[in-house]
């Protein structure tokens, strides 16, 4: 542990810390352009020059490329380093274009601070200013070359961590260009960081373009509930539209980064670029009408209901994106109540999966997305990481950089911005694959040491996995696995076997018990599954089977929280029947959904920016997110009426649990329960241990210190290969498209992925299709027509369709199906 | 004394230096003695480590102790890099060295990489001596035939081969850590150590950069022996012969084998002919464009490693520029600055801004546009350049700092006159 | 006895310092005054007086203001109400301008803050309203035809944007690196 | 764009190397051998056999000064001006150049057989001034000297411009 | 039918003085701000009116149209009292003041005073004592802080001057013999105080500008320290009660010099009111000519004036006078 002293202050800073960042523990922001910390110092702007007055090292150097040691004694303010720097910005606006008032980085820019704390104010240079064209890079980000001041912040970042290659520096001097090879979208799903990354405004983010200054946004945290990472942003909002979406350092989930699903997909709250596309108002009927008869016909129509036919008769949806009070509001209201419900699931299966991994996890086990970070071996068991999770990736890169061996096991044709073997293993075949991989890791030492579950549980798996097609080698990859410290096993639930989810717990555990620091993440669906499934039990029921009761009659009523079963229910035709049996819906949600067009009742609830809400993500960490603005009609756009009024149009949202709580006309509600804190450790015994008392919780995991984790010896797999010809079409998710709400983002609509059917290219081969065909598959329910693309990098025998937003696809009737190949035709 | 011929031995005009040739002057001994004769490796740092041979290609880093860096346990493959990137203003010696005696160059690079149990060679030559690598392939394929290159050197069981890569032309390739990011085809920008190439170099494995003419050394001195190569000096400190370039307003210009320590005066009057006709020593860059001028004053000063760093220069590459009365140096050292900001690599923010703001005050102040605050701002600016990354941008500033010491008085002349006085202004 | 001397010597040059001030504004009574009597004589105005805000236009006829929401950053009465748009030429604009005059305060940070010497106050004073209302000014009320007081500034000469003239054809400026040039 | 030989050529001298990208370069200055410059197509198709993206690739031709990625014509003429030559007169052998052979400095001739670049030190400061013509040097230029080598390129080949 | 009679002249008398009071005081207003304009050669008000003379009207309508704000943490009571104290005193010590030689018709002598109070300096002195209420009261039940400060500062400067302003009237007493206003006017038949007492008369002069918080020594409401100290909170027609209580107790001011030291309503040829009223009104000019010249104290310069000079000196002027009426023998 080194001590030095920086400004006559003395720190203690751990050994390999760098000098830039023991003075910023210390208080002291020593100015930077190319250092970033999670980039590391290449010391390329010059612009952290520092005195070095005592100690190993002596004059001005780059605080960025010296590792603190002992008796250093550092000056910031040195006259000599104060020149250096004054001379470096100097250098720096040399060619920097005076157009700040038209730079969207204008009042947030680095550049800004340091130019103006350096005191450099007048441009001395006598000659003329370089210029450069700019590049089209896509929907996301703009590209303004002139302001380049070269510190490579942004190829680094692009190629180097985030692992794509279209993006980099040309020429030579200083004529450098960082752009792309030829015009066009960048290919990374992580581009908008490049925002965030570039100390001035070479690249802007389009969305927010001309709109707003940093200093007039309304800011708070807040938390990505588009995917089940949780990760940890900042809302900023102006006018009553959330403008942005920035990234907030988290270590242990996002680091300092976001995917553009996140940081671009919010303008749902907003209503989309004409504000009509969010239901602003109340309404009974489809008629507008105000906050309080829309809650007293609920209230009243559900009292009535529930008199006439039994409080049974009245069914409460859920949704994994609901937050964790309304969740928590939702289960207390159907025990109180006597509703069934609450149904956070539509696919039986789906919530099957997700709560047998739950189940599982205990902090032994779990690891964040930073311990991913450090994992030197990573299995990717049934995840299509980019398209369901995409910080997972970005982590896992990181592991990969630092010669972590990948393995990804998984049916669909995956591409990864780092190196990786890939397994395409059928979903059935997944646990084989898994069970052999870690078999094979295993010595017979090891065994020995076990105890007898683990060793009934070890011995059961299968020795061998043949693989054919990708020419991997197993037993080679076990052997690698054999001399990991910390594996890590990345854990998907949506195309898995039922039993996978457990069954990869199981062979993190058996890592475990090896003696090997041994993780394990789960990729689960929607932002809140982890909480729907604390919160549910043995009989929680899920949507499906729930229908049926619905076509009988025996339900009236239907309440749906932030939930709309048609997203993701398959038979459209049937769901459309059922609702229109129903008596009365309570539609409670911000999005547009098919459901709220239904509703006989419609409360606007408010989005995660318009209220503070708690997120439990996959891994069990609660996460609050502050309300970042009342929310309301924004006015961006049009100019605002020249009216005196005292209320907020379009202001009538309301947390989903307070409207709930109002419908429910439990006034008895308060008596019992104090405060959300108290209702949500009610209703979720373990919150006790994080401390319910003590609301928002900022920080925690509500995962058990250890979990009851049982060997469940492995069912023999199936038999492999369909003896009858045809293919076994399944529903995957892709990035920007799949998700709710970040699907309704009008921002996102440009990038959806185009409608695409994955198939094998041996399939297409049999079947005379090509890529790039346009084929019609004959669903259940009636033909869809959609590209095709092949890839030798997938299951045999396995058509994969993406559930995403505009793509027909509930005309399946099931949630997959058998696809005859005379059904598959080119068109 | 006669003028000792180590490298240019074998020297014929217009005429590479065949096999043959190079083996019948004691070429190939020493590898057949210490290669072929399996002497311990260790036995070939220390003999050159004892003879004083530094790097010729600059820096003036002692080579033994180079091959001294590579730790002893280090992973195989280890690489050697011979340095055929003489881009320096002003220096040519490496090419001339190749179109007279390649052999010489190849045996040495053997030799090295056994000092260390190199696995393999790059020769890295510029575009512009394409000639140069062709007659390297050529010699290196009669050498790999006749056994003293490839698969068990002489039956020794060291296997050693070198390629030619060639490089796509820029000064900045000749940066050691550069040249391995050029060769490992990524963006040749500087890496500031550590790690060192020794340790961490081409992919990752230990890799030593030698220059061209250190290489050629090694042979002979092995062969003959650390002391006969240190009294090959006059001066005491020194060892061995140096390739001296000169150029300019010289009556013949070339590349000569002189000892280390021949001074200034005996260099161009008695090897190159004199000053032209009608021109007198003004001054001269010692050792390609990145030193510092030497005045008139400086005429008799021995040309060494550590007797220019006494008097603050650097010996460089031995190239030395020379400029008569008539050349004005403002104009020079404006033509030397834009070849500098042209190749700054874009890297670091003192060389890549820095070096286009001096030029353009050179520019401004040659044309009659200068302003006397120009002269304090180059002069803070020499200084401060000597932050940069890597060395480009401190020996860009050598020559412009060394203008305004010695020639201070003409710049102002140009600011008062508000123009060049020069008026049979040399080329432009 | 020396003491009370000079108390009273202290004292008389107090009652003489009085008198003095007395007799210096007696003797400015019978001065003719020099107040100039508003609205039968209107002094001109110099051209820095801060009166009334306009939003003036460059040399080519175009808004000067780029939206860049300094004025209204700067402004101490918050007064100053905007929102940026952009032109399909890339040029940006305010989509609507707002000042509330009867919140501003005419201390000139506004014009003192402009970038592009768009917002500038003028010597007109002379508005006062019944209705609160009718001091809220919007662009087309404070948009005018002609320059203000720099006649020939023209911000996007000197911007370094392709907005008028393409990218290194404005003042000051080298053509556009050609990533794709030959030369060295 | 490029032939089939030449690719079985490239991608045998690839598969020798150390690692792909390590021929970049030397695959760059080939592909110029045939087809004169890097077109966007010979870098997309270089870089695939390099297994790099199009752009890692033009990180590097651009990088560099004998990697052409503007169209030139069949000579490419580099003068030095760098110390020696600029001494020695490196402007007026551009001017005579320039002149009679109608090639603008930095461009190309219309006959599309010469192209007239400056180059920095080609290490021919001994017989200055010198200019490099495809990789061959000449030194100690007259205006009668430049007038015959060009003169000779001109004559010997009878030149069509690559499709 | 004497008393009747009696009735009839006093309700008279009453009207002619207060509305006389009123509408000096009223125009006061607007010589003040003309002479300070002149002072400052400016022109004062010039637009209500021929040379601004209805200015002091449309003044008052303003103040009475206006709105009449009582905030809302204030003691309503006090506070809607408070002015009325400031204007109604100086209102009641103008009963004693005699304002021309007596009058006779048919015989009957009518005093040209409402009430001739044998003890009628005593009066005057306990009256100006109570105008300090107004000013505590309404800075008090402002429940501001500014008011409040004005209020404590307007006590302090009240207690510190009336004493010195009682005891320069001391040897007045002590000269005429009498209490009584009308003997005082009546002492000085040959010679005005002012001569005999010129001491007297500047004590007398000073401590009545400070009674009357006129510049300098303005200090209750010293507008750039204390907005407006105790009238801070006032508006409307209640504001103005304080305005014309201070211009009323100007005038009543300048009266009583007039009747101390200057010799009443006495003077030769021209009629005896004349003579009073030109004296009166000689005193709030010279305030006004003051108010121009001369910057307002500081606090500490306040209390030093006042307790260690104007105190003193009016003592020894007592201690002075009584010995040379000894020694004259009076």
């Amino acid at each position: 542990m080194p001590r030095l002293v920086i400004d006559d202050l003395e720190i203690e800073v751990p050994k390999g810390t760098k000098v830039i960042d023991a003075a910023e523990r210390l208080g002291i922001m020593i100015p930077r352009f190319c250092y970033h910390e999670a980039l590391g110092a290449v010391g390329a702007c010059r612009m952290c020059a520092v005195k070095f007055i005592e100690g190993p090292l002596k004059g001005v150097q780059m605080s960025c490329m010296i590792d603190a040691q002992d008796g250093m004694v550092v000056s910031t303010t040195d006259q000599e380093a104060v020149d250096f720097r004054k001379r470096v910005i100097e250098w720096l606006m040399i060619n920097h274009p005076h157009d700040c008032p038209v730079c969207d980085e204008g009042g947030q820019c680095l550049l800004q601070d340091e130019t103006v704390s350096s005191g450099h104010g007048r441009r001395r240079y006598p000659g003329r200013k370089r210029t450069y064209r700019n590049q089209y890079l896509g929907p996301f980000i703009a590209h303004e070359m002139n302001r380049c001041i070269h510190c490579y912040r942004c190829s680094r970042y692009y190629q180097e961590f985030s692992g794509y290659r279209d993006l980099g520096p040309l020429q030579i001097g200083n004529r450098v260009y960082f752009g792309r090879f030829k015009e066009g979208r960048l290919e990374s799903p992580f581009s908008g960081n490049l925002v965030d990354i570039c100390p001035t405004g070479v690249y802007t983010d389009i969305p927010a373009r001309f709109k707003v200054r940093r200093w007039d946004l309304q800011r708070a945290p807040s938390v990505c509930i588009n995917c089940p990472l949780g990760c940890n942003t900042i809302g900023n909002s102006h006018y009553r539209a959330v403008m942005r979406v920035e990234a907030r350092m988290n270590p242990y989930v996002n680091g300092y980064f976001l995917c553009d699903e996140g940081r671009f997909g919010f303008s749902y709250t907003n209503g989309g670029a004409d504000h009509a596309q969010r239901p602003w108002n109340s309404r009974i009927s489809g008629a507008d009408v105000t906050v309080e008869a829309a809650l007293a016909e609920s209230a009243s129509k559900i009292a009535e209901i529930s008199a006439i036919y039994g409080p049974g008769a009245v069914v409460a949806l859920g949704s994994t994106r609901n937050s964790l009070e309304t969740q928590s509001m939702l289960s207390r209201l159907c025990r109180r109540k006597g509703w069934q419900g609450p149904v956070w699931f539509n696919d039986p299966a789906i919530y099957r999966k997700v709560r047998s991994g739950v189940e599982r996890l205990d902090s032994g086990i779990a690891v964040s997305m930073r311990e991913i970070e450090f994992a030197d071996f990573v299995i990717v068991a049934g995840a299509d990481l980019l398209n369901e999770a995409p910080m997972a990736a970005m982590a896992i890169r990181q592991a990969s950089r630092k010669n972590a061996t990948i393995i990804v096991v998984d049916p669909r044709p995956i591409s990864l911005p780092f190196e990786f073997r890939h397994i395409p293993a059928a979903p059935a075949q997944i646990e084989r694959c898994l069970g052999s991989l870690v078999k094979g890791s295993i010595s017979k030492d090891e065994l020995k040491g076990f105890d007898s579950s683990a060793k009934g549980f070890c011995k059961a798996l299968p020795a061998k996995f043949e693989e054919k097609e990708s020419g991997i080698s197993i037993s080679e990859l076990s052997g690698q696995l054999m001399s990991a410290k910390r594996p890590v096993i990345v854990c998907g639930t949506g195309i898995v076997c039922e039993s996978t989810p457990a069954f990869a717990a199981d062979c993190a555990q058996l890592l475990r018990e090896s003696g090997k620091k041994a993780g394990l993440f789960y990729i689960l669906p929607g932002a809140s599954s982890f909480s729907s499934a604390l919160l549910s039990g043995p009989e929680t029921k899920t949507f499906s089977e729930i229908l049926p009761q619905i076509e009988e009659g025996l339900i009236k009523a239907l309440i749906a929280t932030e939930s709309d079963p048609f997203w993701d229910f398959p038979d459209r035709e049937r769901l459309d029947r059922a609702l229109s049996m129903l008596d009365l819906l309570v539609v409670i949600d911000y999005l547009p959904t098919e459901t709220v067009k239904r509703a006989t009742v419609f409360h606007p609830s408010s989005t995660v920016f318009e209220m503070n809400s708690t997120f439990v993500n996959q891994e069990g960490r609660v996460q609050h997110a502050e309300r970042v603005h009342v929310g309301g009609v924004p006015i961006w756009g049009a100019h605002p009426p020249r009216i005196i009024r005292n209320f907020v149009p379009g202001g009538d949202h309301q947390p989903a649990w307070e409207l709930l709580w109002k419908i429910s006309a439990e006034t008895s509600m308060l008596e019992s329960v104090l405060t959300l804190g108290e209702l949500i450790a009610a209703e979720i015994p373990v919150f006790e241990a994080v401390g319910h008392s003590k609301y928002p919780i900022t920080e925690g995991r509500i995962i058990p210190e250890n979990s009851e984790g049982s060997f469940v010896k492995p069912k023999a797999s199936p038999a492999k290969g369909q003896t009858a010809k045809g293919f076994n079409l399944l529903l995957t998710d892709t990035i920007f498209a799949s998700r709710e709400p970040s699907a309704y983002a009008d921002t996102l609509a440009s990038v959806f992925p185009e409608a695409t059917l994955f198939m094998h290219s041996g399939d297409a081969n049999g079947a005379g299709l090509s890529e790039g065909d346009m084929v019609s598959v004959e669903l259940e329910l009636g033909a869809i027509q959609l590209k095709l693309s092949v890839s030798q990098r997938m299951a045999r025998g396995f058509l994969f369709l993406p559930r995403q937003r505009g793509i027909h696809w509930q005309k399946m009737k099931e949630f997959s199906a058998w696809i005859a190949p005379e059904r598959i035709r080119k068109i | 004394m006669a003028q000792p011929l180590v490298l240019f031995k074998n020297r014929h005009p217009n005429r590479v230096a065949t096999l043959d040739e190079y083996r019948q002057s004691g070429g190939y001994a020493a590898l057949e003695r210490f290669i072929g004769g399996k002497i311990d490796p260790g036995e070939v740092v220390r003999l050159i480590d004892e003879s004083g041979l530094r790097g010729r290609g600059g820096a003036g880093f002692p080579a033994g102790k180079k091959w001294e860096a590579v730790p002893k346990n280090a992973p195989f493959p280890r690489y050697l890099v011979a340095n055929a990137d003489e881009m320096e203003p002003g220096t040519f010696k490496d090419r001339i060295l190749l179109h007279t005696d390649p052999h010489c160059v190849i045996e040495g690079m053997i030799l090295a990489g056994y000092a260390f149990s190199a696995t393999k060679g790059f020769f890295f030559i510029r575009p512009s001596y394409d000639s140069s690598a062709a007659i390297m392939e050529r010699e290196l394929e009669i050498a790999r035939q006749s056994g003293f290159l490839g698969k068990s050197i002489l039956g020794s069981g060291y296997s050693f081969d070198i390629v030619v890569h060639r490089s796509g032309g820029r000064y900045i390739c000749g940066e050691a850590t550069a040249l391995l990011n050029a060769i490992m085809g990524k963006r040749p920008n500087p890496i500031k150590p550590p790690p060192y190439p020794t340790e961490k170099g081409l992919w990752d494995r230990p890799t030593v950069v030698n220059n061209v003419e250190t290489l050629a050394c090694v042979p002979h001195i092995l062969r003959n022996g650390p002391q006969w190569f240190k009294d090959l000096s006059l001066t005491s400190k020194g060892a061995g012969t140096k390739l001296f370039c000169v150029s300019g307003k010289v009556n013949s210009p070339g590349a000569e084998e002189l000892p280390m320590g021949t001074p200034l005066r005996e260099i161009i009057e008695k090897h190159f002919g004199g000053m032209l006709p009608g021109s007198e020593f003004k001054a001269c860059l010692p050792g390609g464009a990145s030193t510092r001028f030497l005045t008139s004053e400086h005429y008799d000063v021995p040309m060494d490693f550590d007797d220019l760093k006494a008097i603050g220069n650097r010996l460089g590459t031995a190239a030395i520029m020379i400029f008569d009365q008539k050349t004005c140096l403002v104009a020079t050292t404006h033509n030397l600055m834009k070849f500098f900001a042209r190749e700054s690599c874009g890297w670091c923010t003192p060389c890549r801004e820095g070096l286009p703001y001096m030029r353009e005050l050179l520019w401004l102040i040659e044309n009659g546009e200068g302003k006397e605050e120009y002269i304090d701002t180059l002069r803070s600016m020499c200084k401060q350049v000597w932050n940069s990354y890597c060395a480009l941008a401190p020996g860009a500033a050598e020559p412009v700092a060394s203008l305004l010491e010695f020639f201070e008085d003409e710049v102002r002349e140009h600011i008062r006159l508000k123009g060049c006085p020069f008026n049979a202004k040399a080329g432009n | 006895m020396a003491q009370i001397k000079s108390v009273l010597r202290d004292l008389l040059d107090d009652v003489l310092g009085l008198a003095d001030s007395y007799a210096v504004t007696l003797k400015h009574l019978f001065r003719k005054p020099i107040t100039e009597q508003y609205p039968e004589y209107k002094r001109l105005f110099a051209e820095r007086t801060r009166g009334r805000i306009i939003l003036t236009r460059d040399p080519h006829g175009e808004e000067r203001c780029v939206a860049c929401y300094l004025c209204s950053a700067v402004c101490p009465t918050d007064c100053i109400s905007i929102e940026g748009a952009e032109r399909k030429d890339g040029r940006r604009y305010p989509l609507w301008f707002r000042i509330n005059f009867a919140r501003c305060i005419y201390c000139g940070l506004c014009e003192e803050a402009c970038p592009t010497l768009a917002i500038q106050l003028t010597p007109d004073f002379e508005f006062s309203k019944y209705g609160v209302l009718d001091f809220i000014y919007e662009k087309e009320d404070l948009l005018v035809d002609h320059q203000g007081k720099n006649a020939e500034y023209d911000y996007y000469r000197h911007a370094g944007v392709s907005v008028e003239g393409d990218k290194g054809e404005h003042i000051n400026e080298k053509p556009p690196v050609d990533v794709k040039s030959n030369l060295p | 764009m490029l032939s089939e030989e030449l690719k079985q050529e490239l991608r045998k001298m690839i598969a020798d190397a150390e690692s792909s990208r390590e021929k970049a370069v030397d695959v760059m200055l080939d592909i110029q051998e045939h087809h004169l410059w890097m077109s966007d197509e010979a870098m997309e198709e270089a870089a695939e056999l390099l297994g790099m993206s199009p752009l890692e690739l033009d990180e590097l031709a651009t990088f560099y000064d004998f990697i052409y990625r503007s169209p030139v014509g069949k000579y490419v003429i580099h003068v030095c001006d760098s110390a020696m030559c600029w001494l020695e007169g490196h402007q007026r052998v551009m001017d005579h150049i320039s002149t009679s052979f109608n090639v603008p400095i930095g461009g190309t001739s219309p006959d599309g057989l010469f192209t007239l670049l400056p180059v920095c030190c080609i290490g021919y400061c001994d017989r200055a001034p010198a200019m490099v013509i495809n990789r061959r040097v000449y030194g100690k230029l007259t205006p009668e000297k430049i007038d015959r080598i060009l003169g000779r390129l001109a004559r010997d080949n009878e030149f069509h411009p690559p499709e | 039918m004497w008393w009747t009679l009696g009735l009839v002249l006093l309700i008279i008398k009453l009207t002619i003085v207060i509305s006389v009071l009123f509408g000096f005081a009223a125009y006061m207003v607007l010589v003040e701000r003309k002479l300070l304009g002149r002072f400052q050669i400016r022109y004062g008000p010039n637009r209500v009116g021929p040379f601004g003379l209805l200015q002091p009207l449309a003044d008052g309508l303003k103040l009475i149209i206006k709105e009449d704000f009582v905030p809302r943490s204030a003691d309503r009571l006090v506070f809607l009292t408070a002015p009325a104290v400031v204007a109604a005193v100086p209102l009641v010590i103008a009963a004693v003041i005699p304002f021309a030689a007596d009058f006779t018709i048919g015989g009957t002598r009518i005093p040209m005073v409402i009430t001739d109070l044998n003890i009628g300096m005593l009066f005057v002195l306990a009256l100006a004592s109570l105008a300090v209420y107004g000013v505590a009261l309404g800075g008090w039940a402002s429940n501001s802080k500014y008011s409040l400060l004005g209020a404590i500062r307007g006590s302090a400067q009240l207690i510190s001057y009336e004493l010195s302003m009682g005891l320069s009237l001391v040897p007045v007493v002590m000269i005429a013999g009498s209490f009584s206003l009308v003997d005082i006017v009546n002492a000085q038949a040959r010679l005005p105080f002012i001569l005999v007492q010129p001491v007297s008369f500047i004590i007398f002069l000073i401590s009545a500008m400070a009674e009357s918080n006129r510049i300098p020594f303005d200090l209750p409401e010293s507008e750039n320290e204390l907005i407006g100290g105790f009238h801070t909170e006032y508006s409307g027609m209640r504001f103005g009660l304080f305005f014309v209580g201070e211009y009323v107790s100007m005038i009543v001011l300048g009266a009583l010099t007039t009747v101390f030291f200057l010799g009443g309503w006495r003077g030769p040829l021209l009629p005896s009111l004349f003579w009073f009223l030109f004296k009166t009104m000689l005193i709030p000019l010279f305030f006004i000519w003051t108010r121009a010249t001369l910057p307002r104290l500081r606090y500490d310069q306040l209390m030093h004036l006042g307790w260690k000079f104007l105190l003193p000196v009016a003592l020894i002027n007592i201690v002075v006078t009584g010995g040379v009426m000894l020694l004259m023998g009076w």
